[in-house]
């Protein structure tokens, strides 16, 4: 399996020995160099992600979706990129200035956060703390103040009811979201990405094979829950087109709009990533304990295979976004206290016993 | 057959198989319509790459008011302003002037000038049924949107209608099916 | 540099309706040539906003109706970029205003339009939007929505089929693909569009504070020539 | 229904008309026409009122009496009503409840008070509007403001004080730490610009205000200076959805009149397009309740085989929405040739496409939470509000005009009414389920007997109705849709109404959803069907 910490490694000691720059220096520069692959990778993904949604909702509606601006209507959503970028931005009256203002940003802030979680490949995960799971869910909540906020600073009437359900809706859900990560870790026995990632690695380490019946239930309920995290149908409560009109961000415009547009979108995909990570192992291939087989899997690089599982299940989940009813608040969070939660707890006693008796395959 | 809400089916766990079971089959119908047709254009008629192939629209939609003209271009409007007393909305305005016919004599109206306001007709079909002349005709042309107000005012005796931008269309176009879309452009 | 003529794909520009008008505007709006420069990041632009018109979803009547069959799918415009209708005014480029406009809906009508953030469109759809159609003598229908917002492309029918409001908004985006985004005022105010193009607020001001005046907003970096027309207006007012 | 007119005492009306409902069983309010009768008779209503069980109908009228109003408090919109003449009439709303929005429409158009309705608010018009436009001698100058209206937050209530003089006082419609929150007009739920001013308590609705007229085209108004074959022009505009059964009702009324003999053709004809409109109206039904609801993909399945009703309606009406297809004395055009292929290709296609809507929203658990129990409203209520068509049916009520009052082939042909007995929005969705089926039956049965004959019998060019009153109704797609006519024998009508389908819907908004959430009423908004132009007219 390619190590891309190599290539990491190489850089650093070009900018240190090479050049000879002083700590501070080759760190700045390492740390634009990476932010700035961030923010573009989350760009391009968001872009890949709409029109992925445009086109896959399109076809579960016997319609065709964007088909006429370059070819196959590739060209869509960079036009419609373009035209929000010079779009006229103004201010709402009587609204709270900061709030209104600060209030994308933290959504945006929030949701670049989780995503630089990720583990892309083997050795390039760029925030790989040792508590990485925890502080993960701890950033990705960030992004419920800045709806929460949006909602209160607008003066809208909606986007008071919206940020209501917002709030109430996202803190119940991180509660089955965390249960589910803690059932993960007590059997990877760590909390850091890459640690996560290279306890599955081998034949049968995927997660959700290697605990069976419990990570299918931890799967299962961590994509119901992350759904409802992202803010997704049937759970886009805060959103709710034909109740709230837009619900929080609707007296956002022009970019400020476009910042909850991507957001949401990519909220989505780190929610598929960290599945696909915590579970279905991420950048490890699919070995299955024969050698020739293995050893060709293994040629695939891991990004390949990180992006294939996290689509895999971006598009599972819009399959059940459009194809399942909205439910009303008190209904989600009914599902979450009175279903979700005490399963959640269930199987996580149960995790705990599978792996006390060393019941998961070894 | 007749829907009726289902038993009550109150039990936590009954409650959670039923739904799931629910769920699975509303996944399984999505599921079908996604890969149906899946390299057939779906369901959509592609308007306006299909206009001059596969398109159809009835021959007896409306679309706008013309005058039947014979092949030598000539109208048989008398300008007995008919059609516009029967008109509801006043889209129709009529401006003649009395003539003598130079063969027979006889006084005749002669038509100077047919206006017909197509951002304001309702198309009710009463100036045609009106019509003692068979002068007047509705077509399928719809294209006709414009980007000035003014020029949704026409002059039905000054035009030569040739059945607008897409002539092939004015007896119906392709044909269609009761449970097809025409979805291929060629 | 020439002012290109707007292509749509499928169907050639002669067969188009309106070619006149079009021309006008270009001619208007690009009299004195086009720099290179900006005119190929205006083309730029206006390929970006053409294929991304997002419409507010304002239904009113029957026209409505066939906006929804408009958007599903055996007509589909999503094929456009059309298909994000977004309810919240300040996210939307244009009102398709599908349907009567009454005197109690007026005073909305104008507030949304008010509310939405440049560029925007308006397109009247159906005859009652255009002229007040079968309900012209009727005593609470405004007769066409141009005595309240201006309007860019009028789709004509009672209501019109969906292939015919997506013709309308093909016009639209050749409207659009001519426009100028740097270096002048695409929509030119006549004097009634001025007088209309009050907000509602300052309207309830007036009335109810009689004629007061308020700071008049100065646009600094405006051409020279557009200075000078204005000025040659305002004498010939005088 | 030629109608004949009871007449009571001004003193005793109140009281028999109790009596009507509590000894005659008259517990249906159909519609109350208000009227300008001329200078002779001034003011007045028409009662229309129908038994549920026997489905006997009768009429009364009654012509109000004026007198200046008193001392009393300055009234809303018209300014103070003090020492100005008024024509007043004891309400009926405390009998039948569906009289509270009636009886407001008459005060917006006739200026009558009601003595004892609590809340004599404009309905339809803007508040600062002058003069009550529907009287003989209101003359507009058609200008219009800009300017947002000035909404009180009180409804008057008139009475008569013990000396006999007119007086009123206001009722509060809010109190002091109400959060209100405006559902429309402009608004994607509520399908149109219905506006429903909402009192909210957290996500519970605690009281709904209906606000109508944003599409009040006044097409009543405009009926009483065309000509008949004019007035036709504008049915098909009002629930666009249902413009077959409407022109149904107005052809139907006029041709009564007349005393015109249709074909049987003509009869064939006319019932199978009334079916083929519901069917195309219950699709857009059950689509925009799964839209509503959230479930884009199910709306989208329904629209998708709606065009194929479409298309066959088109290809004879040559309309998709806007038919004009009947006409006095017949049918505009005959058949297409294809026509009767294509509806028999059309029943094999739909019937088990509908199952699919079932699978993948009518069925799910998600919808019958969402649905179940949301906008209850029991037989009696429903009855007392006037709430007909497949609404009123879900709650157990059978109001089908087609079977109450056949016309044309309903009475020849085999056919279910649909009802159920859960009184709440789940139900409802199933009543336009179940009914399509029965459409297709309707459809199945007809289309091969098509008789041979005129599609047309040819009237005189200038259409006369001879003197007198008529009521007409058919089963619209959302209730019963009735037009009454009053002709004194002219070209064109002197006072023309139409029962709206909406407008009781609407009424009943209220008590269904308090107690409900937010998202109730947009489920609850959409499962009862009301399309706004049938109710604001």
């Amino acid at each position: 399996m390619f190590d891309f910490s190599i290539v990491t490694q190489w850089f650093d000691a070009l900018l240190r020995e090479t050049l000879g720059l002083g700590d501070f220096l080759s760190i700045l520069i390492e740390c634009v160099l990476v932010g700035v692959i961030v923010l573009t990778a989350y760009a391009v993904i968001a872009m890949i992600l709409i029109f992925m949604e445009r086109k896959v909702c399109a076809y579960f509606q016997c319609r065709l979706g964007p088909m006429r601006v370059g070819y196959w209507g590739l060209m869509q959503v960079l036009a419609d990129v373009l035209k929000m970028l010079i779009k006229e931005i103004f201010f709402v009256d009587k609204a709270d200035k900061f709030l209104y203002l600060v209030a994308p940003l933290l959504v945006i802030i929030g949701s670049v956060g989780a995503f630089c979680f990720l583990p892309w490949n083997n050795g390039a995960t760029i925030l790989d703390f040792n508590v990485g799971v925890f502080l993960l869910t701890a950033v990705s909540s960030i992004g419920v103040v800045g709806i929460f906020l949006a909602g209160w600073g607008s003066n809208n009437k909606y986007s008071v009811v919206s940020a209501m359900r917002g709030a109430v809706q996202m803190i119940s859900y991180e509660m089955s979201l965390c249960l589910c990560l803690i059932t993960a870790v007590i059997l990877t026995g760590t909390m850091q990405m890459s640690g996560i990632v290279e306890a599955q690695t081998g034949p049968f380490k995927w997660l959700i094979i290697q605990g069976h019946i419990p990570a299918f239930i931890a799967f299962i309920i961590f994509l119901i829950a992350g759904n409802a995290e992202a803010n997704r149908g049937p759970f886009d409560m805060a959103e709710a087109e034909s109740e709230l009109t837009a619900g929080h961000h609707t007296e956002y415009s022009g970019m400020g709009f476009g910042f909850f547009y991507l957001a949401e979108f990519l909220n989505l995909f780190i929610i598929s990533g960290i599945a696909a990570t915590v579970f279905l192992g991420g950048w490890a291939p699919l070995n299955i304990g024969i050698e020739a087989f293995d050893t060709w899997m293994n040629y695939i690089p891991g990004i390949v295979w990180f992006m294939v599982k996290a689509f895999g299940i971006v598009w599972l989940l819009m399959w059940v976004k459009w194809t399942f009813p909205r439910l009303r608040i008190d209904q989600i969070l009914k599902l979450e206290w009175k279903y979700l939660m005490p399963m959640g707890l269930i199987n996580l006693v149960l995790m705990t016993v599978f792996v006390a008796l060393g019941l998961y395959i070894k | 057959m007749v829907f009726t809400k289902m038993e009550e089916n109150k039990t936590y766990f009954g409650e959670l198989g039923h739904g799931i079971k629910t769920l699975a089959v509303g996944m399984k119908t999505t599921w079908k319509e996604y890969f149906k047709d899946f390299f057939t254009n779906k369901s959509t008629e592609q308007y306006p790459e299909n206009r001059k192939t596969t398109l159809h629209v009835s021959a007896r939609h409306r679309g706008r008011l013309a005058f039947k003209r014979d092949e030598n271009g000539a109208y048989k409007c008398t300008a007995c302003t008919l059609c516009e007393k029967a008109c509801p909305n006043g889209t129709i305005k009529i401006t003649s002037h009395m003539a003598e016919e130079p063969e027979t004599g006889k006084k005749k109206k002669v038509l100077d000038d047919y206006q017909y306001d197509l951002g304001d007709c309702m198309f009710c079909q009463l100036c045609t049924n009106a019509c003692n002349f068979d002068a007047i005709e509705f077509t399928n042309d719809f294209e006709n949107a414009v980007f000035d107000r003014s020029k949704l005012v026409l002059h039905l005796d000054k035009e030569q209608y040739q059945g607008g931008s897409l002539p092939n269309l004015l007896d119906g176009g392709a044909e269609w099916q009761v449970g097809k879309f025409n979805t291929k452009t060629k | 540099m020439e002012v290109k003529k707007p292509h749509i794909k499928s169907i050639p520009y002669e067969e188009w309706n309106d070619n006149a008008s079009l021309e006008k505007i270009i001619d208007e709006l690009h009299d004195g040539g086009v720099n290179v420069v900006t005119g190929s990041l205006d083309q730029l632009i206006n390929w970006g906003r053409a294929n991304s018109l997002w419409s507010l979803t304002f239904a009113t009547s029957c026209c409505g109706i066939e906006f929804m069959a408009c958007g599903c799918a055996r007509y589909d415009f999503a094929r456009f970029g059309f298909e994000v209708t977004r309810n919240s005014p300040r996210q939307a480029d244009l009102i398709m205003c599908a349907g009567t406009i009454t005197h109690k809906m007026a005073p909305a009508l104008k507030r949304l339009y008010d509310q939405m953030a440049e560029p925007k469109y308006v397109v009247a759809v159906g005859g009652c939007a255009i002229s007040g159609g079968p309900f012209k003598s009727s005593y609470h229908v405004v007769k066409g929505i141009e005595e309240i917002v201006p309007v860019d492309v009028f789709i004509p029918g009672c209501p019109p089929r969906p292939e015919a409001i997506m013709y309308g908004m093909m016009q639209l985006q050749r409207k659009v693909k001519i426009e100028k985004f740097f270096g002048g005022a695409n929509h030119k105010q006549n004097a009634d569009e001025a007088a209309l193009g009050v907000s509602n607020e300052e309207l309830t001001f007036r009335n109810k504070m009689g004629d007061h005046k308020r700071e008049t907003i100065v646009v600094t970096d405006v051409p020279e020539a557009f200075v000078e027309n204005l000025k040659r207006e305002q004498e010939k007012q005088a | 229904m030629k109608l004949e007119f009871l007449s009571f005492d001004f003193e005793k009306f109140a009281t028999e008309m109790q009596n009507l409902k509590d000894k005659k069983g008259f517990d249906y309010l159909v519609t109350i026409v208000g009227e300008d009768f001329g200078n002779e008779e001034g003011l007045g209503c028409v009662y229309i009122l129908e038994n549920t069980k026997t489905h006997e109908r009768c009429s009364v009228k009654m012509l109000a009496r004026t007198q200046v109003c008193g001392d009393g408090i300055a009234s809303n919109g018209t300014g103070a009503t003090d020492g100005q003449m008024m024509a007043f009439i004891p309400s009926v709303s405390n009998i039948w409840k569906v009289a509270n929005l009636l009886e407001r429409e008459i005060y917006d158009f006739y200026g009558i008070v009601f003595l004892g309705h609590p809340d004599m608010r404009r309905l339809f018009l803007r508040n600062d509007f002058v003069g009550h436009p529907f009287r003989k001698d209101w003359k507009g100058d058609g200008k219009y403001s800009l300017e947002d209206d000035v909404e009180p937050d009180y409804g008057l209530e008139y009475y008569l004080d013990k000396d006999g003089n007119l007086q009123s006082k206001q009722n509060r419609l809010f109190t002091s730490d109400d959060y209100v929150i405006n559902i429309g007009p402009q608004h994607p739920a509520t399908h149109g610009v219905l506006r429903l001013q909402t009192v909210l308590d957290g996500e519970t609705v605690k009281h709904v205000y209906p606000h109508l007229g944003y599409i009040h085209r006044a097409i009543e108004k405009m009926w009483e200076n065309m000509s008949y074959p004019q007035t036709l022009a504008l049915t098909d505009r009002l629930n666009y959805l249902g413009a077959m059964q409407h022109r149904h009702a107005l052809v139907g009324v006029i041709e009564e009149g007349m005393g015109v003999e249709l074909t049987d053709r003509i009869k064939y004809i006319r019932t199978i397009m009334d079916e083929l409109q519901r069917l195309d109206s219950h699709l857009l039904y059950t689509s925009c309740v799964a839209q509503d609801l959230g479930a884009l993909t199910g709306m989208l399945y329904g629209m998708r085989d709606r065009e194929h009703v479409l298309n066959i309606m088109e290809e004879t009406t040559g309309g998709r929405l806007i038919q004009n297809y009947y006409r006095i004395g017949g049918l505009q055009d005959d058949i297409d040739p294809n026509f009767v292929k294509n509806c028999k290709d059309l029943v094999k296609y739909l019937r088990p496409t509908i199952q699919e809507y079932m699978d993948v929203f009518g069925d799910n658990v998600i919808t019958h939470n969402r649905l179940e129990n949301c906008g209850p409203m029991s037989l009696e209520d429903c009855i007392n509000y006037a709430v007909t068509g497949p609404a009123g049916r879900a709650s157990g009520w059978k109001n089908d005009v087609r079977k109450n009052h056949p016309y044309d082939m309903y009475g020849k042909v085999a056919w279910e009414q649909c009802t159920l007995t859960g009184c709440d929005s789940m139900d409802r969705y199933l009543v336009h389920i179940n009914e399509m089926y029965q459409s297709l039956n309707i459809i199945e049965q007809l289309i091969d007997n098509i008789p041979e004959g005129d599609f047309y019998v040819k009237q005189k060019p200038i259409i006369k109705v001879p003197e007198g009153q008529w009521y007409y109704s058919v089963e619209g797609v959302a209730g019963e849709f009735g037009v009454y006519l009053d002709s004194r024998g002219d070209k064109s009508p002197y006072r023309m109404k139409m029962r709206p389908m909406g407008l009781s819907l609407v009424g009943a908004f209220d008590p269904m959803l308090r107690g409900q959430k937010i998202a109730d009423l947009i489920a609850t908004c959409a499962a009862i069907d009301v399309v706004i132009p049938d109710i604001d007219r």
